[in-house]
């Protein structure tokens, strides 16, 4: 009878300690969490170092890549399909002349399938995520305390 | 497959629309409320992993191997990289094989606690422990972003070792997780394991003798929930696993509340294996370097792996060429939901039973389906 | 033939009368339009949504709404409401329409009419039920459990005929025990009728002579009303949403709203049964707002009471749940009628 | 290198069937491949599972070898006490891909030998519900694993 009354008593004081805890929500397009810098995001190309090898296209497990003719020089350069790329980061890993490489942009949303595909000359740029995301209003960073999670809300 | 046996028996579709189901229809024949047969149909999610790893080389099969179970993506990368190694006949340097333990364990536990989430929510009524333990993934996750590069499918095990090092720097930040978890954990136990209403729904439901369990080939923390000490880290050491000390959960019970308890008492080990792997990591190489436009040599490699849902097995058979000849996944839940389709005593559960007992065997439905 | 005067001071009269009359007929209404009638119940319905899913949404560590109303999201329900207007109404090809149709328009008004006999103040009763109001109530309550078994039937699925079965068995495991505690109140107050009820506490709540009485309704009002840990018959790990599967749009929000206006319904009669009513100390000086206030304040405890047990426990399984209502609170719905009797007899002085 | 259980093991079965038994050897610690005749498997795996201890049944496949013209069916046991893994050949004509189910001895094969008669066409004699079971039930496509199956251009590079 003690037992029980314990487990039907015990389980409300959890929860009653959880509902006055501040949410682990991050609003996203409001809020957005840092990305450590080693993150696997979209690709940037080096074009003054990419010789158009196609090692990138070999190795790709799903075929996104493909060596397109760029205007003005004299290799081919690897075209990214995002609509079939898994992030594994194989490209970037056996790239011969680390002219590929990865960053913490993870804002590729697109409305249809051909925006996805990334021609060579948009690899080249860097994105900004000002630009991707004008709604943005804090950065988040997880802490973890010996009492909990906390999320350190930074303004941008 | 859709008829129904007789006017008596009404066969209910349970799945795949359904807000508990997941990607899987079971069909339940019912009569009123008691369940009388049990039919798991799957193949809702059949991607044809095996086909693919036949089309590529052994470096990207890691890829597609890891899309198997996206919260134990490492477990799996894990069984499909030692079979590559066996075949070529590598062994990974030491570090590696400690920073490999650490976060397949760190897998295990985000696997339990997802699992384990969802197990308090099919009892019903109780989604707040699901988001809790959603919630307290994210730690986990942060840290494998740092190590990895992503949060999940992390392509990280390589044949010959793990692709970057285990940065130092991070041990810290990792012990005040595990510490911070442990006492989650305790949060867990109080809430939900000795919840009087949850131990109603789920003590003697679906009771699954050892016996029983060996026959039909139950997996992993359901197996062992009935009793039945196997597991291949203990049995067949792998990695870094023989020089841990660590050991194997097994329960007596076998029923639904012993399947879901199992995991959470194994999560608990996890976290000792990850404290003592941190500890005990030696410096080093952490990888070997493995050319994917090399030749295989001929042979046959199988790996086995005790991932979150059991055990793992990659079948390599390589003819000489560059890509495996044939690639064969034993998968847990694949066998589970044999076990749940052939419960012993089936006329006991009623059909309010069934979302209880099928989320304590923590399906993977994509596991199953490969 | 009359003089002008006459005229202007027959007209005086009628229209002094007509103002009356109107004023009466006002005043008569007033409890149907405000409190604790039509205005009364949606708002209590649009605060009672609101406020489960925000308090869902903290115990979860979740935000619940945010957007729309910007400070805790509080025009949500309303956004929802619009919403779900402009749904369409699918209705399964091989459904009975009229019944279909008919099972989610008749619970509501079901549940809502057994509110008329709930005094908020001491004449301030839509209808006070010739002195029967507490039989009335629960006569007319109990005519609710039919709708599910209708619409469960009427939408020709597998799940809702589960469904609606299941709401069927478990209103007969809760409703006995209920009219059984009820009946005890009735003993201790000597009376039937509820303002009667709330008039015999102004000494004691029946709560305290009445204990074994309160905790066996609050546990039938959690399964009458379909709440955690009761909510079986919507069971939706296993079977989508029991008998309310089928509805779409405007039809699924009144099953929605009936649930809650029977959770109000039900939190009303405990509170005249066992909390006293409108009973309590003066405040706001307006002893007529001061009892308006009371039953609020003690309305809005009740509720969070049960809106907390679905954070809290999981759900019961049918057999255990009937087995709660057949074993466990029908004994102690007796043994409290046993109590009232002997309180009755011997300490009449109590209450 | 110390594999005497599993020596020992593939002894056994091989002193008990000396005719049916085409090859067994221990591949390496833990684990043991016997290759069977088919038509006395049936005896095989009666014996390994009572007199060997192999009572945990793992899985089944197949090797599609179009080279030499047949299948090789593979179904994977564990010896719960032992912990020892044992592969149990047999291979069968692609021309006339029939090989007899173990589902009467181990039941739990019944998955197994499902998805390995939808992927290669090897139809198990005595399999208590040949049906598919990952692939639609209206699939019209040919046997997926079978290597003369067409793959899209794309996935096939």
């Amino acid at each position: 009878m003690k037992d029980m009354i314990k487990k039907l008593i015990q389980p409300f004081a959890v929860v009653f300690s959880h509902v006055l805890r501040r949410p682990h929500t991050i609003q996203y397009p409001y809020e957005r969490l840092v990305i450590p810098s080693n993150y696997r995001g979209r690709h940037v190309l080096d074009m003054e170092k990419c010789v158009g090898c196609g090692v990138c296209a070999r190795i790709c497990p799903n075929n996104c890549i493909t060596l397109v003719p760029v205007g003005g020089r004299r290799f081919k350069h690897p075209q990214i399909d995002y609509g079939r790329c898994s992030f594994c980061e194989m490209c970037v890993r056996y790239c011969p002349h680390d002219a590929l490489s990865m960053i913490d942009f993870v804002e590729l949303s697109a409305t249809s399938r051909e925006e996805l595909i990334y021609p060579p000359q948009k690899l080249a740029e860097i994105p900004s995520v000002k630009e991707a995301l004008p709604q943005l209003k804090k950065e988040l960073t997880v802490e973890v305390t010996e009492s909990g999670i906390r999320y350190i809300r930074r303004k941008v | 497959m859709s008829e129904e046996p007789s006017k008596r028996v009404m066969r209910i579709s349970w799945g795949p629309q359904h807000p508990m189901s997941g990607q899987i229809r079971i069909l339940v024949d019912t009569d009123g409320e008691r369940v009388l047969n049990i039919i798991p149909d799957l193949g809702f999610t059949h991607r044809a992993i095996e086909k693919i790893l036949e089309n590529r080389n052994v470096v990207q099969g890691v890829v597609p191997v890891e899309r198997m179970v996206m919260v134990d993506t490492a477990n799996n990368a894990l069984a499909y990289v030692r079979a590559v190694e066996e075949l070529l006949g590598i062994e990974p340097p030491k570090r590696a094989q400690y920073i490999r333990v650490i976060i397949c364990e760190v897998c295990r536990i985000l696997s339990h606690l997802y699992g384990f989430g969802l197990g308090a929510e099919s009892g019903g009524g109780y989604p707040a422990v699901f988001l809790w333990s959603t919630a307290d993934r994210e730690p986990f996750l942060d840290l494998m972003e740092r190590i990895t590069g992503t949060r999940w499918s992390y392509s990280f095990f390589v044949p010959g070792g793990v692709y970057r090092d285990f940065p130092d720097k991070i041990k810290d930040k990792f012990l005040k997780t595990l510490s911070y978890f442990e006492k989650r954990l305790e949060t867990y136990r109080r809430a939900w394991f000795e919840n009087k209403i949850f131990e109603a729904r789920a003590k003697n439901v679906g009771v699954l003798k050892p016996e029983d369990a060996i026959r039909l080939g139950a997996a992993g923390p359901s197996l062992r929930s009935s009793g039945v000490s196997l597991d291949v880290r203990k049995n067949e050491p792998y990695e870094a696993y023989d020089e841990i000390d660590f050991k194997v959960v097994t329960l007596p019970e076998g029923d639904s509340y012993a399947r879901l308890f199992a995991r959470y008492l194994e999560m608990v080990e996890s976290v000792k294996i990850i404290r003592q792997a941190i500890e005990n990591m030696p410096s080093g190489p952490y990888r070997k370097s493995v050319s994917p436009f090399k030749r295989l040599p001929k042979g046959e490699a199988y790996a086995r792996v005790e991932a979150a849902r059991g055990e793992l097995g990659v079948h390599i058979i390589s003819d000489g060429g560059f890509k495996p000849y044939r690639v064969k996944i034993t998968s847990p839940t694949l066998r589970n939901l044999y076990v749940l389709s052939q419960l012993p005593k089936i006329s006991d559960i009623l059909l309010a039973d069934l979302p209880v007992i099928m989320y304590s065997f923590d399906p993977w439905y994509l596991d199953a389906d490969r | 033939m009359y003089t002008l005067n006459e005229i202007i001071g027959s007209l005086t009269k009628f229209i002094g009368n007509l103002w009356q009359f109107i004023f009466q007929m006002c005043m008569s209404l007033a409890p149907v339009l405000f409190i604790p009638g039509l205005t009364f119940i949606l708002l209590f319905v649009t605060v009672v949504i609101w406020f489960e899913r925000k308090y869902l949404a903290h115990a979860m560590l979740r935000m619940g709404p945010v957007y729309a109303g910007r400070v805790f999201g509080w025009l949500q329900c309303i956004a929802d409401f619009l919403k779900i207007l402009t749904k369409e109404i699918i209705v399964p090809s091989d459904a009975d329409k009229t019944l279909y149709y008919l099972a989610p328009i008749l619970l509501p008004i079901v549940d809502g009419l057994a509110i008329a006999f709930i005094p908020v103040a001491p004449d301030w009763v839509i209808f006070r039920g010739f002195g029967y109001g507490l039989p009335l109530f629960l006569a007319i309550v109990s005519l609710g459990p039919l709708c599910p078994l209708i619409a469960g039937w009427a939408a020709n699925n597998k799940y809702t005929v589960i469904g609606s079965l299941r709401a069927a068995y478990m209103c007969i495991a809760a409703e006995i025990p209920l009219l059984l505690s009820a009946a005890g109140i009735a003993i201790l107050a000597g009376s039937f009728d509820l303002v009667d009820i709330v008039e015999a506490q102004s000494k004691m709540w029946f709560i305290i002579p009445g204990f074994l009485g309160a905790l066996v309704f609050f546990i039938g009002i959690l399964a009458e009303a379909e709440r955690t840990p009761f909510d079986i018959s919507v069971a939706e790990q296993e079977i989508v949403f029991g008998w309310r599967t089928e509805y779409s749009g405007i039809l699924f929000m009144l099953t929605m709203m009936a649930e809650y206006i029977s959770l109000l319904a039900w939190e009303l009669l405990f509170i005249t049964l066992f909390l006293g009513g409108y009973k309590g100390p003066v405040i706001f000086g307006s002893p007529f707002i001061s009892n308006i206030a009371w039953v609020l304040i003690k309305l809005g405890i009740l509720t969070a009471i049960i809106i907390l047990l679905r954070t809290v426990f999981p759900r019961f399984r049918l057999d255990q749940a009937i087995k709660i209502g057949w074993r466990y609170l029908i004994p102690l719905a007796i043994a409290n009628i046993y109590i009232a009797i002997i309180i009755k007899l011997f300490f009449p002085f109590v209450v | 290198m110390k594999e005497e259980v599993e020596k020992e093991l593939v002894e056994a079965i091989k002193s008990k069937f000396p005719d049916v038994i085409e090859e067994a050897e221990v591949l390496r610690s833990k684990r043991i491949s016997v290759t069977v005749k088919v038509d006395k498997i049936l005896e095989v795996a009666r014996f390994i599972r009572d007199e060997l201890g192999f009572d945990y049944p793992i899985s089944a496949g197949a090797v599609d070898y179009i080279k030499e013209k047949q299948f090789q069916v593979i179904y994977y046991l564990l010896s719960s006490k032992k912990k020892v893994v044992l592969m149990l050949r047999v291979n069968i004509p692609r021309d006339r891909p029939i090989a007899p189910s173990l589902t009467p001895v181990w039941s739990a094969m019944d998955f197994h030998e499902r998805e390995t008669w939808e992927m290669f066409g090897i139809t198990f004699k005595g399999h208590p519900n040949l049906t598919r079971l990952l692939l639609p039930e209206d699939w019209e496509g040919g046997y997926p694993l079978r290597k003369d199956f067409k793959l899209s251009s794309k996935e096939g590079s």
